[in-house]
């Protein structure tokens, strides 16, 4: 005996990855009235990091220090990759309204500029990125700027070793120095998100600064793993400095990863502060279409929710979102049953080395779209008139290689709302 | 409007104070209580014995399909408890079955028909914000307050269906609209550490320490609760000396909404006079 | 100049066989140096069921190395028992298998005096319901599942106790032959190129697939036949007790249960060269397809990964099926070759290992005129500290933090705790090792578990260079190697939760780390 | 020969009354006296109850009204009949048990009596209303049955005595000078015609005759011996005795009645400290004491707390309400129930030989208990209840019957894994199941992403105390280790505040898992100590 609870809304956003928040934020911000559904965890995988293009071409071996070009010459070579469907200005449109809405809700990134930075990671290898949280901003491209540098690590805290991280610098001329700190608490392993926690209490904070200190002689700018605290991270590292005197930046890690959570947190605060209904873990049943109205059902354990919604925004992520589902000889999509690019056979699928350059055949699949980021169906048209897909879900778009996983979410997913409201708005003025 | 009202174990006599000012707002709002000989929700049984809590819970609501009421009650573990009963009775067919015949030879029978309301979802989902603002004769002036949402209403949000788990927003609403000033808390979904303060009062008691002090952290002067049991975890603040060092101090919704509606002390049943300087 | 190392014997291949001359000889007195070019059981050793064959499968095509089989299973029991769990076994038919086999099979089996008892099918699906209820014939038989990577680290464990060395990634590169006999071997240890001599009384070629190679480099020549065999590890354990298809040997037709995990095998398909065998996804398929026919679990069930080892036969005259080959195994005593002082084992199984490393014992100390017979029979396998972690979830019956304080688990999967990842670096370091994350794997259940390194991998590292085992950059190759070695088991089975898991491995380690762009060193 | 009985009777009950006080102070040596209040004692509901019942009247006005009724009419008849001698004699000069209105009083009080006991039997064998159906039969029928049975042979005593023709003989020599001859004649007569005697020679009545007698009774009898009117009940069952009168006076049956109602009234004197009417003199003292708040408790005087054991009528009444009732439709334990623990606690108070088995039991259900109060609200006798379900507890752990928490906390994880149950030596996983523990898919999903171990409460709060983490003990169920998982600390310190299960990413119902191995562990527990137990028996 189920409870069944009846709602409509303008835009029904499935999933709650990084395209599912952009999505729903700039449609709750347009002031349509928006339903989210999906496992917001996804966004603790995130690094935290805007990637917007890093490799290009994919098996290049090189990272780029400008992706602007390369996206022109990316729209050139590859008209289906999900960058095709956007110029320059959309692009920074989009990357501008994520770092404002975020903003609103108390998280800092820098604003986008034209060249990518390299960020220094736990294991010492740089990654390119194109915009960094403000916390990590002054450790980017660290073996250009000439500075001493230490890197602390926490005693139990698994995965991550100042010395290891060290050791991606080992080329550089000026010296870097590595602390572990043991902290009393640690019996057995600490967890980031704990560690985290305790970063907003004060005697931390000051017996923190004390260990640094030590090190005000021979360093003038601290990496520490991007733990510093989870609410307000950006006062902390700033009182951080201003304890020490020092720069300090945050180093990012293996998940779960805390600027993950902080933009997870940042979201749900926002988007639920703009009145957007969030249906945590319901699976969602695609019914019907009633006069161009999606009737879907959204399930959950306890309750079953019946949605009519004008619009839907497909952000349900690829296997690990599982938007796509991987049968042991295809691929298919979960939700409406689209048809998917995919490679004909399994033994296509990997590559016999997994740090192949060329990249998994797999991580091509995807939905493929028009230039509004509708999924087509077997004719080539598009399937729905107003089904929008977002994110990873999308074809030709290998984001792991690429260094373009946030650049594809942010701008898939703001432009597809713009294209239905844009659309929805010629309707009403007609 | 009226329901079969769900004191639960604690509040007769642990938290009278709970079901007396719970009683009188009820009143004013002209929503009829009306009291069965129901038995405990099930909410302690279930770290012993499944069946034992689910029956307990479906035997209440059974009690109360009887008389064709549904379910209302102030405590978020009972309201939580409820809910899990119906979901392994509706998805664990070996267990109904069993269950369904214990409660034959009783003479009861459940058809699944009960609804399960908490004060709070009651208050702004049937209740309506607006219809509740008019009640509101003495609003406060902008004191600041933090709210600690219940676990079990809150989580799993899959069975609840209380409100958004990650960024909840109901109680903060109905602080606000009776003139409260509600203040962000990182610890406000955390759990008070009540469950097992019976069979580890030291970790319940830690547990507690940091949710005090993060909230006082936050210059709020007062926590409300809208639950017996996180209540009663507040209200051991005072028997531990390094708690009592805290500036804040725990206070029950159905009281200060009662105050500003106008009700009395003795209605609300508040022994400490110098709570909102009554 | 080089320099020179002395022993008794060196024995060459660190496989179930050479560890287990290793030991045989130690205890008869003798001093050994194991060399091995990769590390313990890269070979066959490791890429088989760990199936203890009660030797009924062999009662058809081989009655000697049933009766073999028979013996040993006996005596492993009696001296190894912390190296094996007894299972127990069932051979069973579906519709559409040969009749025929299976009317003779349980008097082939009293031929050659294997254990076999006919069970009517109700009672075979109630002690194991994940039958398929297809099944025609069920015969209940005394298979034993073993773990051939803890029962090599205890042999060479024990042989090291005893006086023996045991060197890996040390390869032969050439013998010195002077008169009808070695004067010594040459060898380079992989790890620093540098290369030495070895000499020895009696030189040892146990080096199983690789044994035509190294008897090459004395100029003797064996004609080997590589027979590729692959399996597949499911992440649960399907059945209580191994399950062998009752027909003549073919693809898919053994599933051994192993710890919480059962292996399902196998393939055979001829191979040209021992060295990198992975699976492929046909024979995967294949696999499960004849598989899902006696256990229909196998058709939905998730799989974590897949490996292939290379059998090693040798051949008189030329074969169709390999699986016809004598599975007995063969040792040449190379004196009718013109080499005096050298003997080849090669072939043969798992399940005979000792009786294989007593024979070219004997042999060894005939050569040696000594008359102490073998001990292997009556003394017992000691049980050492760096061999409890290849058991998958053994040692996990006590909290390790409040114990040893602070010590956290670095594998979660297999729950493998930071003290156990010391001390194998410790033992591998002992062995003039270089340890890394492979070496390591190869003694622990990392890496082993549903997560297949995504995240082991990187906590172990960075231990490692916290423990300063690693300092430089280009260590980080290290992980690229491990997961490559993962990976070569993962790629043929990745759809539905595996492809989940393996999605989320490429985001961390070539998302976020981007080690694709780390250049591999030439 | 009867005061001889007499003062044994009351010295024996005496020495019971000491007894029992004793025993009390004994039994409770370990209250430290000092945390005693004296507000934690209440008059007012001491006097409303003890005087008026009022807890009673408000369990039940019927049961209220017939308790009055035995009450009122008991006290009458102990101070104005029984003990006339000293009381009524004393206080009238004119009393005689015969005359008005003491005769018709007696009566009175009689039937009050009756009407109460019976109403209380009716009660106690039909009128339980969860209870009844389940054949959970109370005892306490003895003290009812002893006043019925004075009563009874009280009104039967009076009803041979009227028609008694030697007592009729006795009192004519005792208090006329009528000797032999018509006059004697005339009044028996009369009496016959009024008194209900009975003779044996037949009488023929004529007028003349009835007016001598009359006359004759008014002048000797009629001062001392009111008209047997107003004793209603004994001529209504005198009129029934008139056939087999004959018999009846011959054997002068009215002696032994007088001796079996004198004995049984011994009876209850000695059994007063024993038997159920213990109450009447420990309900004031149960009505003493203040409910306190369970944090409070060790501020009253356990003497008290156990004395008030013996304030327990068995009514049952807290059984009726009480909260943790569908546990005991399920575990069948009978020591679930308040009314049933009162009586095992007597017996563990008495320091009597319990076999620990049924200590087990009582530990068990008295850890059902949710200290919800409703026993004690209703309790007419005024007990703390819970309060003594405290106190039970604490007994019972001092005699190492713990709670499985402490159970399972006392043992090392080694030694609990050691206890593992069998069949799970090698775990085929196969099968269907409801036991998410049990089955594979419900947890082999599971990623390794920590996120269930980093939202954790517990885990973070909890750093030296905890073992394993969530996501370790899922882990410990996909290596085959669920016995050992229900041994953990994570999941006996797990708060069910179901942060992982709401945040994992592959929709695992950590949480519920958690709930569900804490419930395997019980069992097992339950299972380890039961065999400890009976082993020990």
């Amino acid at each position: 005996m189920m409870i069944q609870k009846d709602t409509d809304c303008d835009v029904l956003v499935i999933g709650a990855g990084m395209a599912g928040m952009v999505a729903s934020a700039r449609a709750s911000q347009l002031g349509l009235k928006t339903i989210q559904a999906g496992n917001s965890s996804a966004l603790v995988f995130a690094s935290g990091l805007f990637d917007l293009l890093g490799v290009f071409p994919i098996d290049s071996g090189e990272i780029l220090s400008k992706p602007y070009p390369a996206i022109k010459k990316l729209q050139s070579d590859q008209p289906d990759h999900p960058y095709s469907k956007a110029n320059q200005k959309q692009i920074e449109d989009s990357f501008l309204f994520l770092i404002e809405f975020l903003d609103s809700a108390g998280l800092k990134y820098h604003l986008p500029g034209t060249c990518n930075k390299q960020i220094l990671t736990s294991v010492g290898t740089f990654k390119p990125t194109y915009i960094v949280p403000a916390t990590f901003l002054k450790g980017c491209d660290l073996n250009k700027v000439g500075k001493n540098l230490l890197i602390v690590d926490f005693k139990g805290l698994r995965g991550f070793s100042a010395k290891q991280a060290a050791s991606g610098l080992g080329d550089r001329k000026e010296k870097t120095h590595t602390l572990s700190i043991d902290l009393p608490e640690n019996k057995g392993g600490l967890n980031p998100v704990h560690l985290a926690k305790s970063f907003e209490n004060q005697e931390f904070i000051q017996k923190l600064s004390d260990k640094i200190l030590g090190f005000s002689k021979k360093a003038d700018i601290v990496g520490i793993p991007a733990i510093c605290g989870i609410q307000n991270s950006f006062e902390i590292v700033k009182e951080l400095e201003e304890k020490t005197g020092m720069d300090i930046f945050e180093i990012p890690g293996m998940p779960p990863s805390i600027p993950g959570l902080r933009l997870k947190n940042a979201f749900e605060k926002k988007i639920s502060d703009l009145n957007t209904l969030f249906l945590s873990n319901a699976k969602i049943v695609f019914n019907a279409m009633e006069d161009d109205n999606f009737i879907l059902q959204a399930i959950n354990d306890n309750f079953e929710t019946r949605i009519k919604a004008k619009c839907v925004i497909l952000a349900t992520g690829r296997f690990l979102g599982k938007g796509l589902f991987a049968q042991r000889n295809n691929v298919v999509e979960t939700i409406f049953n689209l048809p998917i690019f995919q490679p004909k056979t399994r033994d296509q699928w990997h590559q016999l080395n997994f740090f192949d350059p060329k990249g998994h055949q797999i991580n091509q699949t995807g939905l493929e779209t028009d230039d509004t980021f509708r999924p087509l169906d077997q004719t080539g048209e598009p399937a729905f008139e107003n089904l929008y897909a977002a994110g990873s879900i999308l074809a030709h778009n290998d984001f792991a290689r690429l260094k373009s996983g946030t650049g594809v979410c942010c701008v898939s997913a703001y432009l597809a709302v713009n294209n239905f409201y844009k659309k929805s708005h010629k309707m009403r003025n007609k | 409007m009226k329901f079969a009202y769900f004191p639960g174990c604690k509040i007769p006599f642990e938290l009278k104070e709970y079901g007396d000012s719970f009683e009188a707002i009820m009143k004013k709002l002209e929503v009829r209580l009306i009291d069965l000989p129901f038995n405990c929700c099930g909410y302690p049984s279930k770290n012993k014995n499944l069946e034992i809590s689910v029956l307990s819970s479906i035997r209440n609501l059974a009690l109360a399909e009887q008389q064709g009421l549904d379910l209302i009650t102030p405590c978020k573990c009972c309201y939580g408890q409820f809910k899990h009963a119906i979901y392994f009775w509706n998805n664990r067919t070996d267990l109904r079955i069993k269950i369904n015949k214990t409660l034959k030879n009783e003479g009861l029978s459940w058809k699944g028909e009960t609804q399960i309301k908490h004060l709070l979802s009651f208050l702004y989902n049937d209740f309506g914000l607006l219809k509740l603002k008019h009640k509101i004769t003495k609003p406060f002036s902008n004191e600041k307050i933090v709210v600690q949402y219940g676990c079990h209403a809150l989580r799993p949000f899959s069975i609840t269906g209380f409100d958004d788990p990650f960024a909840p927003k109901i109680f903060e609403a109905l602080v606000n609209i009776i003139g409260l000033k509600n203040l962000e808390w990182s610890k406000s979904t955390e759990c008070c550490g009540n469950p097992i303060y019976e069979t580890n009062k030291k970790l319940s008691l830690k547990m507690l320490g940091s949710k005090l002090k993060t909230a006082s952290e936050t210059g709020a002067a007062y926590i409300c609760n809208a639950c017996t049991h996180c209540q009663i975890q507040y209200n051991f603040m005072v028997m531990e000396q390094e708690l009592k060092k805290f500036q804040i101090t725990p206070v029950l919704f159905t009281q200060i909404l009662g105050k500003a509606m106008g009700l009395t002390k003795n209605e609300l049943g508040i022994i400490n006079t110098d709570l909102f300087n009554f | 100049m080089n320099k020179i190392i002395e022993t008794d014997v060196l024995v060459i291949g660190g496989g179930v066989t050479g560890t287990g001359i290793a030991r045989d000889l130690s205890l008869r007195g003798q001093k050994c140096i194991l060399i091995e070019k990769s590390d313990l059981n890269a070979g066959a050793s490791g890429g088989n069921h760990g199936l203890l064959h009660s030797g009924a499968r062999y009662v058809g095509s081989d009655p000697k190395a049933a009766v073999e089989c028979k013996n040993e299973l006996e005596i492993l029991k009696k001296n190894a028992g912390h190296c094996i769990e007894d299972t127990g076994g069932l051979f069973v038919a579906v519709k559409g298998d040969d009749e025929k086999y299976i009317a003779d099979f349980p008097g082939m089996c009293k031929k050659s005096g294997v254990y076999c008892k006919k069970i009517d099918l109700v009672l075979a699906r109630e002690i194991e319901p994940a039958l398929s209820n297809e099944i025609i014939a069920a015969y209940e038989v005394n298979d034993a599942s073993i773990n051939p990577f803890k029962i090599s680290i205890e042999n060479i464990n024990d042989a090291v106790l005893r006086g023996s060395q045991y060197l890996s990634f040390s390869k032969i590169v050439g013998f010195k032959i002077t008169n009808h006999s070695i004067e010594y071997a040459i060898v380079i240890n992989q790890n620093n190129g540098k290369t030495y001599q070895i000499k020895a009384r009696t030189y040892v070629n146990a080096s199983g697939a690789w044994a035509g190679i190294i008897a090459a480099m004395a100029g003797i020549t064996i004609n080997m036949v590589l027979s590729k065999g692959t399996l597949l590890v499911t992440s649960k354990r399907m059945t209580k007790r191994v399950i062998n298809r009752l027909r003549k040997a073919t693809d898919g037709d053994i599933l051994v249960p192993g710890g919480v995990v059962s292996i399902l095998g196998t393939t055979s398909v001829r191979v040209k060269s021992p060295d990198n065998i992975y699976p492929t996804i046909k024979e995967v398929d294949q696999i499960i397809s004849q598989g899902e026919q006696i256990i229909p679990a196998l058709k939905t069930c998730r799989y974590i990964r897949a490996y292939s080892g290379a059998r090693p036969l040798v051949s008189e005259g030329n074969i169709e099926d390999d699986r016809n080959v004598s599975r007995g195994f063969t040792l040449r005593d190379h004196q009718k070759d013109g080499v005096d002082n050298f003997i080849t084992i090669t072939g043969g199984k798992l399940s005979t290992y000792r009786l294989m490393a007593e024979k070219a014992s004997d042999i060894v100390a005939w050569k040696h005129s000594i008359f102490s017979k073998c001990l292997t029979k009556e003394i017992p396998l000691p049980s050492t500290k760096s061999g409890e972690w290849s058991e998958p979830g053994v040692p996990i019956n006590k909290p390790f933090k409040t114990e040893t304080g602070n010590d956290p688990i670095l594998c979660e999967c297999e729950m493998v705790p930071q003290s156990a990842i010391d001390t194998l670096i410790d033992s591998i370091k002992q062995a003039k090792g270089k340890p890394d994350l492979k070496s390591i794997a190869l003694r622990s259940r990392i890496g082993k578990g549903p997560c297949q390194g995504s995240f082991c991998s990187l906590r172990i590292l960075s231990h490692m260079y916290d423990r300063d085992v690693l300092q430089d950059i280009s260590d980080i190759n290290d992980l690229k190697l491990f997961l490559n070695e993962r990976w070569k088991g993962e790629q043929s089975l990745l759809w539905d939760q595996a492809l989940v898991q393996s999605s989320l491995k490429e985001m961390i380690h070539s998302g976020l780390f981007g080690l694709e762009l780390i250049k591999d060193p030439i | 020969m009867i005061i001889k009985a007499l003062t044994i009777a009351i010295s024996l009950s005496l020495i019971g009354f000491l007894y029992q006080f004793f025993s009390f102070i004994k039994t409770n040596k370990t209250f430290d006296k000092k945390k005693w209040r004296m507000k934690n004692l209440s008059i007012k509901s001491f006097s409303l109850n003890s005087i008026l019942q009022t807890k009673l009247f408000k369990a039940g006005k019927i049961r209220w009204l017939m308790h009055l009724l035995v009450a009122s009419g008991f006290l009458y008849l102990v101070i104005f009949h029984a003990l006339d001698d000293v009381t009524s004699s004393y206080w009238f000069q004119y009393y005689q048990p015969t005359v008005d209105p003491f005769q018709f009083l007696r009566n009175l009080a009689g039937i009050f009596v009756l009407i109460g006991c019976v109403g209380f039997l009716c009660r106690r064998l039909f009128f339980f209303k969860k209870l009844k159906k389940r054949k959970i039969q109370f005892k306490g029928l003895f003290s009812i049955l002893l006043i019925l049975s004075i009563i009874l042979s009280g009104f039967l005593l009076e009803a041979v005595k009227i028609i008694s023709e030697p007592v009729f003989m006795e009192m004519v020599e005792e208090y006329s000078d009528i000797d032999e001859g018509t006059d004697l004649v005339d009044l028996k007569i009369y009496w016959e015609k009024n008194y209900n005697a009975v003779f044996n020679e037949p009488l023929l009545i004529t007028p003349e005759k009835l007016a001598i007698g009359k006359e004759l009774n008014e002048n000797f009898c009629i001062d001392c011996h009111s008209p047997i009117k107003s004793a209603f009940i004994s001529k209504s069952i005198a009129k029934a005795l008139k056939k087999p009168s004959i018999w009846l006076n011959y054997h002068r049956i009215d002696n032994l009645l007088y001796y079996v109602h004198y004995f049984l009234c011994l009876l209850i004197i000695v059994s007063l400290p024993f038997s159920r009417l213990f109450h009447i003199f420990l309900i004031p003292v149960a009505s003493l004491e203040k409910n306190l708040k369970k944090e409070q408790l060790d501020q009253t005087l356990g003497y008290i707390n156990t004395a008030t054991l013996y304030a327990c009528t068995n009514c049952g009444f807290c059984s009726d309400v009480c909260s943790v009732f569908p546990n005991f439709l399920i575990t069948k334990n009978i020591n679930t129930l308040p009314h049933a623990k009162i009586e095992s606690f007597k017996k563990l108070m008495n320091s009597a030989p319990v076999e620990s088995k049924a200590l087990y039991m009582l530990q068990s259900g008295n850890g059902e208990c949710t200290y919800c109060h409703k026993c004690t609200d209703i309790c007419p006798s005024g007990i703390d209840l819970q309060n003594l379900w405290v106190l039970l507890n604490q007994k019972l752990s001092l005699k190492g019957y713990q709670d499985n928490y402490t159970f399972i906390n006392n043992l090392s994880l080694e030694k609990w894994a050691k206890l593992a149950p069998e069949k799970e030596k090698t775990s085929s996983t196969q099968g269907k199941t409801t036991q998410l523990a049990d089955n594979v898919d419900s947890f082999e999903n599971c990623i390794q992403c920590t996120i269930c171990t980093n939202v954790c409460p517990v885990v973070e709060h909890d750093i030296d105390g905890n073992d394993y983490t969530p996501q370790q003990v899922l882990n410990l169920l996909r290596l085959g280790k669920k016995h050992l998982a229900t041994g953990t600390r994570m999941v006996w310190n797990c708060l069910t505040c179901f942060s992982c299960q709401e945040s994992c990413p592959q929709g695992i119902k950590v949480a519920d898992i958690m709930i569900e191995l804490r419930n395997n562990g019980n069992l097992r527990a339950d299972a380890l100590k039961l065999e400890n137990f009976t082993k020990a028996t």
